[in-house]
């Protein structure tokens, strides 16, 4: 049925290039049509959203293994990079997730936009941001990939740097150059690959198939150290955007810095970029190696769990402890990631999901009380709970998600990793990653202990006496309409995780398969 | 053929001599003089090597228009005529040093390629009937017409250039 | 309804989210909604309960013929060479009991990783049922309690909503198929205790203890997710109970598998049941709401450990080789437990932390009797204590709903004015300690039984002794409670009143309850076939995935010696308190004659007596080695343990933070930062701004290169 | 030594070349630069016209033409710079030009 | 008469008429005949009507446009003089390159020659010979008519560079670019010589042949060194770069712009045509001498750029490390056949386009500021949101991310040297690597200034742009937007080939 034909054909572009659209129909919008630019900016990125919706619900959830509405154009062919989008199990919920957020971030910030406010340019970037991000989930060509992976930098960069506090330009600049060092070993490295695969092809399934049985297309096998320098410069790249210890330094200064907003997408999105890349590009065509590299990865993130839940019992500013605290998160995804099991992956996906939605949350709520308050010293807050009830009662709720509370979508993030680290995949050894799974799992104490401590010092208690007589307000409309999707969801991926574990489980249980048949078990 | 050694070693003495003079002497006007000496003993090697018409062009261009150019530079420039004190500044020596890596450099490099090879005793290039300005205007006019055809463009364009630069507009 | 047990726990969650969304707005502040849907759990667990005993006597009826089971059981019997067991056990009844009962369990898939399924579901089976009936039981009378106790409290409708989302996840805990789930239910009922510890938050000594109630459990719950996952894969990827139970005891999981699996678990039994030494947070945790302490830190929550190594019992009983060992870490830490907790009751001033204290090492009780294998002992106790400790716990709040205050020096002599309060008290402080023919009498001395004759050679007689130890100390300290409380003169300020029916019929119905749960378990030797052992009939899990296939596996037999010693050993704990208290009795006929003496004597009564027989005997003779020790111990060591943990935690997070972080880590990236500008600098030297060196540079390089390619090239 | 070698014409042609090189390095007056200058120009010519010979054809000769021919060209251009400096700034020191650096 | 000079002409045979396909030469001749043409108008045009000579030296370029594209439709490879004059797919590509750069070089100097009191008429003539000499360039193949080219873009360019005569700087700027340029002429010209020497031609391809095989015996490496020597000087590559900063710094800003690009454009071609013809064979010199160019230019042009405080030598700098880029493919010449042309090609059209943009929106700016302080661009983006929008753009190209132009220059130098598989390239792609992330540093700081700071003196009256700019920034906008995204960039690239490649 043409319906379905014209999805097929044409549902991904859409979707990915929508909200771009917008941005240039609201470049020709003159400044000062402040309400204009609202409506767009969100119309934009709800027709996204819908022709999203309409993919999801046209998707074959039967095999989500299943590359679907393949769009496979010629692009650069000089450099035999081809235009080739698809969805796919592992896609599905970190697009659904993106296209999620960015619609409720602009209703967020609908009629607070921070200094200079500007919403023209704020949202345009949003906007640009928003196809970025979609455009990296669907890309299956390295190089499109990295070209989206690298236009959500600008529209990041000036976010923080143009709308955000008191130390912006530093944290801008270090976002920046930490990403932009990433990715430029990243792209040497997918360079070596194309090389050592033949020269022929970027697309990600055929360069796979190409490592892994190199006979089929008269190339020589890639010896293993090769493999293994290409990986590290993979690495390099999605470790930093994740970020991994030691190269998480450029978060907490960026979280800190950024609009609340730019905090939330930064959280939500832009740190699954990474771990989405380890899980989409480097485990699948470079089996070996990541059997290699995986001890180090698994310690790295380990150490990460515990130095980010230290570092975030260190912190005095509310938004820097919770960004300290995706250090910690983002290390059970990886430790996810590094068992190189199904139960690995699927918790690493679950864990981006889940802690999108949670941190997101979390700096949704730190921003909104830095609105009433004028600050996030955590000292200074308060009997959050006295002034205003319900942000307290949100707060405490997304604090338990947060802090893996079974029932709520932070759980199966972190439970999972932790099992999956039980018995990691072929060729790892078992002592190795039964330490690293006690470690994590003593890492669940400190998450409680950070972030209800944090809520105890803020909401408990009553209010200082320097907010005392000042008036604050209540959660407000536009607060409501964005957060009120984040919570329910939390709380029915919560109750049935297997909203995202049937879509994820077959395309990673392949992804697993892949590896255990790589290191010939 | 002796003969002939001993022309060339009188005159490249007498020139590395008149160059040496050149870039030391303290006196500018002497200065000229003493190229004008190193472009005819230049002009003389061409002699000996048969490049009789682009001897002539040396002495012509070199001797009759560029010096004249370089008298009227030191004139405009009110340089003092005479002695004066300090003609070489301060990093003169860096000057020696790379005067003297670079001849290192080159007199191996040249030694080790055209250690003994000889000119050949015949040196007019045989065209039909013709001299070696014979072929050279033929050449010109063939073989690097184009060249030729610019340099006058660049001739005319450094004329315009230099006027206007140097030009006192009122 | 065996079926739809599923439902019991929706209720109560259905009116947590009702209260939550439009509790405000309901005449009584959605106090109505959560008492109607704890009333209906509770009649749904109680025909649960009657449909569980038609299905046992089922069961048995028809497992009569089937031959080749009770032949297997009886000749599993006949070898099993505990003597005891030969001769006071006859062989039809051996037929009844061995019946395999099968669970009545449902389960729907949760979630899959490829082939793995995980599995959510309902396990109905004795225990079970028995937990349901208790926990909606007292739950109900808890919210009618507090009703009246907490009225007008500002967060009222907050309160009812969390207890009732905490009934919820009790029910679904005890009625958990798989150990995800029960893990699950077992975080929540955390919370809520969290949510509810604090409910006053305003002073940060609540939201403290809330978090450290909070906290001590995620350690435990370490050890939970370590024990859950080993169990997982041992058992072949299943979350499912019966199935980890019947591997385990088919011998198809590793011993050291097991082994790993049951310390793990012990671990969080101990942060969820308040064992030594993860025992700190239950005292404070009595700074929430006197029902939250009766119904989640007395009767329900905290026995949530017990109940679940009741549930993997298989696991422990393998694992931990209970069955034939004479001592291992379960029972080693109720030990310790029943004398900790007991000699701490004695120095405390604050009624709560007395009953919180006394409620830790009845756990102890528990944790010891499963330890020693005496299933049916623990969780018979189990059920006595739930309602006794509930009873105790809701007095004291009566109590204190009098005086405001929980401080014992404030009180005293109230059973005057509060006739209802100090008779209830009086009845449960009874069965507390274990007076024939209370509820505890019957409980504890079948823990006692058990702790003399199970195990393996030597049996576990220490952990007998011990016990008996406790039951004096038990003793002793609730004289002193009750003395302290009812009995002389009113210390405090103000009319001390008995509270409303709202707090009253509840009391009674658990004092009621706490005379006769006893009789629920009566010993074969004192009562008829039909009536004895009724909850050993009734509730035991009988089958393939109980230790009762096993050989080593019995049960204690009533030993009158030991009912005896045990009575005793209550009665000298009251003994005490009741000769102390008649002597002032005597003192004051005398004082009535004589002014004088009535002077010096009363001076002497209330000085010396008090202090001679409270001080001198009481806490000298118990408090001072034991109590004393226990106290600074708990205080200095395990406390200091507890908390230093989190104080050193933050303080290594600030070193971390500060140096490492920001200096090492941070510090590498702007070094480089700056080294690169440095370099900058360096570099600028060679745009001197002089052409001639700018000349000089051109023709030095281009002669050096050649140079260097001449050499190298 | 009784026929002409190459190479006392191209060592000569370095020793002029590096004598230049000295002169453009060292002098101060910018007239005495330019002077330099042609030294180094003659050197390429005499290396031009030796190969020449020594190949037997005219190009070195015709290369030698055109270098001249430019080097008439660059001087006159040179000598304009110099006065128009000498007319901004009073003096023909290569050493004060340095107001741009770094 | 005509009878005798007939007879003249008998009387040695030695002469035979050369034959000219004007067709090839049109550009040329179109180019030469507009530059008279200006010239001549010039004089008769009053002051007030000067303003045509703009247009018609714009219009010029365009035409001579034409006989390009419509040599490029004929597509045939046409050699002149034996191979010494070539007309081939690489000459087009780069005269058209040279073409339309010069075009946007017209149009931003139409207002700022205009409003200073320069010489207009000369300032055309003087741009359009350059830009002549630039287009023989690409056709040049044989060592004579290099050099002449080169002077013919050099002497010009001399004289542009000191065209502010009243400013000192512009005196500054003008001498030392013009001694420098000589010196390196001198080194230039004694490498041919010895080039010349050795292989007996002045033609690439002799050479190319003469230099074949065997070792390199250390003339060939003199002259080699020498040569490239001469045209590093051109591609201002360190450390021959010296000039760069004072020249741009003190040169009107459309000729720096043209110089940064044009002129650093034709040194590229003359080296590519000299290396991948001439050199073929002597990559035993060629590539450790471009890896070290490269590497040096990079990294110190680089970390010198941290410095600048004023956007010109900014630019200049970057410029030079850019420039360090397009070496990098040379450094593993041989390696990789015709990746290595393509390559190089792509970087400098998508350089141009963004470059001469950056420099434009640097001029439409000075025009309200008078300055080029990196200060002076304060709060641009809130009274100026375009010309910021813009300036970034160029400058997120310049450091090479997408989707802007850039990432694709640098990735085809990634690409080629990478493609050589050896310990050297891969070692020369992590200096690429480190390297444009460093230039992030200087780029973003200016980007930081125009959105993330205050407006230095409050003033917010709008810029007015002239047409002629907002025609330039259009068109170099398009090109660094549209060669991002597309394969029109790399697809010219890759058609630039030799007639003669002989390299492998």
């Amino acid at each position: 049925m043409s319906n379905s034909e014209f999805l097929n054909d044409w549902g991904l572009i859409l979707m990915v290039f929508l909200p771009l659209a917008g941005a240039l129909v609201m470049l020709l919008i003159p400044k000062d049509e402040e309400q204009t630019h609202r409506w767009v900016a969100l119309l934009a990125s709800l027709a996204a959203a819908g022709v999203g919706v309409a993919l999801l619900a046209d998707f074959d959830y039967d095999n989500t293994a299943q590359l679907q509405f393949v769009v496979n154009e010629p692009w650069i062919d000089v450099i035999r990079s081809r235009f080739v989008v698809g969805l796919d199990g592992l896609s599905v919920p970190l697009v659904a997730l993106t296209l999620l957020i960015t619609p409720l971030c602009i209703i967020y910030s609908w009629n607070h936009f921070p200094e200079p406010r500007n919403p023209k340019a704020f949202l345009i970037l949003l906007l640009v941001l928003h196809t970025g991000m979609l455009g990296t989930f669907v890309a299956q060509d390295l190089i499109l990939f990295f070209v989206f992976f690298e236009v959500v930098l600008l529209p990041m960069y000036f976010l923080i740097g143009v709308w955000g506090g008191d130390n912006r330009q530093y944290a801008a600049i270090k976002f920046f150059l930490f990403t932009l060092f990433g990715s430029a070993l990243m792209i040497v490295s997918f360079l070596a690959l194309f090389f050592v695969a033949g020269g022929e092809t970027f697309v990600i399934p055929e360069l796979a198939q190409r490592i892994s049985t190199p006979g089929d297309f008269g190339i020589e096998a890639v010896p293993l150290a090769t493999q293994v320098l290409i990986f590290g410069g993979m690495f390099m790249g999605f470790g930093i955007k994740v970020p991994m210890f030691p190269f998480h330094t450029w978060l907490p200064d960026a979280h800190t810095e950024a609009p609340t907003v730019g905090s939330v997408i930064l959280a939500a999105i832009l740190l699954k970029l990474g771990t989405y890349g380890f899980v989409r590009v480097a485990l699948p065509i470079l089996p070996e190696a990541a059997v290699e590299w995986a001890p180090y990865i698994g310690a790295l993130a380990v150490i990460g769990i515990i130095y980010g839940a230290l570092a975030c019992l260190a912190q005095t500013d509310m938004k820097r402890l919770i960004a300290f605290s995706s250090v910690s998160h983002m290390g059970f995804t990886m430790l996810g990631i590094a068992t190189l099991t199904d139960f690995g992956l699927n918790a690493a996906v679950m864990g981006m999901v889940a802690h999108g939605l949670i941190t997101g949350m979390l700096f949704f709520l730190a921003g909104s009380v830095k609105e009433r308050y004028h600050t996030l010293e955590i000292r200074r807050l308060g009997g959050i709970l006295v002034k205003a009830p319900r942000i307290g009662w949100i707060f405490g709720f997304t604090a338990l998600a947060s802090l893996g509370l079974p029932g709520l979508a932070g759980f199966w993030g972190e439970f999972p990793a932790i099992l999956s680290a039980y018995e990691p995949g072929a060729g790892l050894s078992e002592v190795t990653f039964r330490v690293y799974m006690v470690i994590a799992a003593v890492g669940t104490v400190f998450a409680a202990g950070y972030l209800l401590w944090l809520y105890q010092r803020t909401s408990f208690g009553v209010t200082k006496e320097e907010f005392e007589d000042d008036e604050i307000a209540d959660v407000e409309v536009p607060e409501w309409i964005a957060w009120t999707p984040m919570l329910v969801l939390i709380l029915v991926i919560g109750v049935y995780p297997n909203l995202v574990f049937r879509v994820t489980d077959d395309q990673l249980a392949g992804v697993a398969q892949m590896l255990t048949a790589a290191v010939g078990g | 053929m002796v003969a002939q050694n001993i022309f060339f070693y009188v005159i490249a003495a007498g020139m590395v001599g008149a160059a040496v003079a050149v870039v030391t002497t303290r006196n500018v006007v002497h200065a000229a003089l003493y190229l004008i000496a190193v472009f005819a003993g230049v002009a003389a090697q061409f002699i000996i090597l048969a490049a009789e018409f682009v001897a002539v062009t040396q002495v012509l261009i070199y001797i009759g228009a560029i010096m004249v150019l370089m008298l009227f530079g030191i004139m405009l420039t009110r340089a003092r005529i005479g002695r004066d004190v300090d003609m070489t500044n301060d990093h003169w020596w860096i000057g020696v040093g790379t005067a003297v890596l670079l001849a290192a450099v080159m007199g191996y490099a040249l030694i080790d390629r055209w250690g003994d090879d000889a000119l050949p005793a015949e040196r007019q290039v045989n065209a039909v009937g013709g001299s070696n300005t014979a072929t050279v205007s033929d050449s010109i006019f063939s073989q690097y017409l184009i060249p030729f055809e610019i340099v006058s463009v660049l001739l005319l364009a450094a004329l315009v250039g230099a006027i206007v630069i140097a030009r006192k507009d009122r | 309804m065996l079926e739809q047990a599923w439902i019991i726990p929706i209720i109560p969650a259905a009116s947590f989210f009702g209260i939550l969304l439009f509790g405000k707005r309901l005449p009584r502040k959605g106090s109505e909604l959560g008492v109607a849907a704890v009333g209906v759990a509770f009649v749904l667990a109680l025909v649960t309960q009657v449909q569980w005993f038609q299905h046992v006597d089922d069961a048995e009826n028809e497992s009569e013929p089937t031959e080749e089971h009770a032949a297997a059981v009886v000749d599993i019997d006949s070898e099993s060479a505990a003597p005891v067991q030969e001769e006071e056990q006859p062989a039809e009844e051996d037929g009844g009991e061995h019946a395999s009962i099968e669970p009545v369990t449902r389960e729907w898939t949760w979630f899959q990783f490829g082939e793995t399924e995980a599995k959510v579901g309902t396990l109905i089976d004795g225990p079970a049922v028995m937990m349901l009936i208790v926990v909606t039981l007292v739950s109900l009378l808890v919210h009618v309690y507090s009703t009246d106790y907490v009225g007008g409290d500002r967060r009222y409708t907050h309160f009812f909503a969390f207890l009732s989302l905490f009934t919820a996840s009790m029910l679904g805990l005890v009625m958990s198929k798989t150990t995800l789930q029960l893990m699950v239910c077992w975080e929540l009922v955390g919370v809520c205790s969290f949510v509810l510890i604090g409910h006053w938050w305003e002073e940060k000594a609540n939201s403290d203890a809330a978090l450290k109630a909070f906290i001590t459990n995620r350690v435990g719950d370490v050890g939970m997710i370590t024990g859950v996952i080993v169990l997982f894969f041992a058992a072949g990827q299943t979350f499912d109970i019966l199935d980890i139970n019947t591997q385990a005891l088919n011998g198809d999981i590793s011993h050291l598998a097991l082994l790993v699996a049951s310390c793990a678990l012990i671990a969080a039994v101990m942060s969820k049941s308040g064992q030594f030494i993860l025992h700190t947070w239950l005292p404070d945790a009595m700074a929430g709401p006197t029902p939250v302490s009766a119904l989640i830190h007395a009767a329900t929550m905290v026995v949530a450990g017990i109940y679940m190594v009741s549930r993997l019992y298989g696991v422990f009983w393998e694992g931990l080789s209970i069955g034939i060992s004479s001592v291992n870490l379960l029972a080693l830490v109720g030990g310790v437990t029943v004398l900790g907790g007991a000699g701490l009751a004695f120095v405390q001033n604050d009624i709560k932390r007395v009953l919180a204290y006394s409620t830790v090492s009845q756990l102890g009780y528990m944790v010891m009797a499963l330890g020693v294998g005496a299933w049916t002992a623990a969780l018979f106790h189990l059920f006595t204590h739930a309602f006794f400790k509930a009873c105790l716990f809701l007095g004291s709040g009566s109590v204190s709903h009098a005086v405001h205050s929980f401080d014992m020096r404030e009180m005293g002599g109230l059973r005057r004015w509060m006739p209802h309060t100090f008779k209830t008290f009086i009845i449960a402080t009874a069965a507390l300690i274990g007076i024939f023919p209370f509820a505890g009498f019957w409980s504890k001395d079948e823990i006692l039984a058990g702790a003399s004759q199970l195990g393996g050679p030597g049996n576990y007689r220490v952990f007998m002794v011990v016990g008996i130890l406790g039951a004096v100390m038990t003793a002793a300290y609730m004289t002193r409670c009750v003395y302290l409380t009812f009995f002389g003169e009113f210390r405090g300020h103000g009319q001390p009143h008995e509270s409303g029916p709202r707090i009253v019929v509840p009391l009674w119905i658990l004092a009621v309850l706490g005379v006769v749960a006893g009789l629920a378990n009566l010993p074969s030797a004192l009562a008829p076939d039909s009536v004895e052992l009724r909850f050993e009939h009734y509730y035991e899990p009988v089958g393939a995935y109980f230790p009762s296939i096993m050989p080593e596996f019995a049960h204690p037999e009533f030993s009158i010696g030991i009912a005896l010693v045990s009575t005793l050993i209550g009665l000298t704990g009251i003994a005490i308190g009741v000769a102390w208290y008649t002597g002032r009795i005597g003192l004051r006929g005398i004082t009535e004659r004589n002014r004088l003496a009535d002077v010096g004597y009363t001076t002497l009564v209330n000085k010396y007596y008090f202090d001679h027989l409270y001080t001198g005997v009481i806490a000298d003779g118990t408090k001072g080695p034991v109590a004393r020790g226990a106290n600074w111990v708990n205080q200095n060591v395990i406390d200091g343990v507890v908390n230093g943990a989190g104080r050193l935690a933050t303080v290594t997070g600030r070193w971390v933070y500060a140096h490492v972080d920001q200096q090492v880590v941070d510090g590498a990236v702007n070094g480089s930062a700056s080294a690169a500008q440095g370099g900058g600098q360096v570099f600028r030297q060679l745009t001197s701004g002089k052409v001639q060196q700018y000349g000089a540079l051109l023709f030095g390089a281009a002669a050096l290169f050649a140079g260097v390619f001449i050499v190298f090239v | 030594m009784d026929d002409l070698m190459l190479n006392q014409f191209l060592l000569l042609g370095a020793i002029l070349f590096c004598i230049g090189v000295y002169g453009v390095i060292a002098r101060k007056n910018t007239v005495m630069v330019l002077m330099s200058i042609e030294l180094i120009l003659n050197a390429v010519n005499i290396n031009l016209l030796t190969f020449g010979a020594a190949n037997g054809d005219v190009a070195g000769a015709v290369f030698a033409l055109f270098v001249i021919a430019v080097a008439a060209a660059e001087v006159g251009v040179g000598l304009a710079m110099v006065l128009i400096i000498y007319r901004n700034r009073a003096s023909v020191d290569l050493d004060d030009v340095d107001s741009m650096r770094g | 008469m005509s009878a005798v000079l007939a007879s003249l002409a008998q009387a040695d045979g030695g002469f035979v008429r050369p034959v000219i396909d004007w067709h090839a030469l049109a550009p040329e001749l179109v180019l030469t005949a507009v530059l008279c043409a200006v010239l001549v108008a010039d004089l008769f045009l009053p002051e007030d009507r000067k303003a045509l000579l703009p247009s018609l030296a714009g219009l010029g370029l365009l035409a001579a446009l034409i006989p390009v594209l419509t040599l490029a439709v004929d597509g045939a490879d046409r050699t002149m003089f034996g191979g010494a004059y070539a007309v081939d797919n690489f000459a087009l590509v780069v005269k058209a390159l040279f073409l339309v750069a010069g075009y946007v070089t017209v149009l931003m100097s139409t207002n700022y020659i205009a409003e200073g009191d320069y010489a207009e008429g000369e300032y055309y003539f003087l741009l359009l010979s350059s830009i002549l000499g630039m287009t023989i360039m690409g056709s040049a193949r044989d060592l004579v008519t290099i050099f002449v080219a080169l002077e013919l873009l050099s002497v010009p360019a001399y004289l542009l560079a000191g065209w502010r005569k009243r400013d000192p700087k512009g005196n500054e700027a003008g001498v030392k670019y013009y001694l420098m340029g000589v010196f390196a002429s001198g080194v230039l010209l004694y490498g041919m010589s010895l080039l010349y020497g050795v292989a007996g031609s002045t033609q690439l391809t002799d050479i190319g042949s003469a230099l074949a095989g065997g070792e390199s015996v250390p003339a060939i490496t003199l002259a080699i060194v020498f040569c490239v020597a001469g045209f590093a000087f051109k591609v201002s590559a360190v450390p021959f770069h010296t000039w760069a900063p004072d020249t741009y710094e003190g040169a009107p800003t459309p000729i720096t712009a043209f110089l940064s690009v044009s002129s650093k454009a034709a040194g590229f071609v003359a080296l590519l045509q000299l290396v991948i013809i001439g050199f073929a064979e002597r990559p035993d010199v060629v590539r450790p001498l471009m890896w070290l160019l490269a590497a040096l230019s990079m990294t110190i042009g680089n970390v010198i750029a941290l410095r600048q405080s004023n956007v010109v030598r900014m630019l200049a700098y970057s410029g030079i490390s850019q420039a360090g880029f397009m070496l990098a493919p040379l450094a593993v010449m041989g390696q990789i056949g015709d990746d290595m042309l393509t390559s190089i090609v792509t970087y400098l059209l998508i350089y141009a386009g963004m470059n001469l943009g950056a420099f434009t929106v640097v001029m439409a700016v000075a025009r309200k500021t008078g300055s080029a302080e990196v200060s002076s661009f304060g709060g641009l983006f809130e009274y100026a949101p375009s010309l910021a929008i813009l300036m970034s753009v160029f400058l997120f190209s310049l450091a090479g991310i997408p989707p802007l132009a850039g990432w694709l220059a640098k990735f085809v130098a990634f690409r080629a040297v990478i493609d050589a598989d050896t310990g050297w390239a891969y070692g020369l792609a992590v200096v690429m690597a480190v390297n444009s992330v460093i230039s992030l540093g200087y780029y973003a700081n200016i980007a930081r200034e125009m959105w993330m700071n205050p407006v230095p003196d409050g003033d917010r009256t709008p810029v007015r742009v002239p047409v002629s700019l907002n025609a330039a920034l259009a068109i170099t906008v398009v090109f660094t937007l549209v060669f991002g995204v597309t394969q029109w960039a790399t697809e010219l690239g890759d058609m630039a080939q030799f007639v003669a490649s002989i390299g492998p």
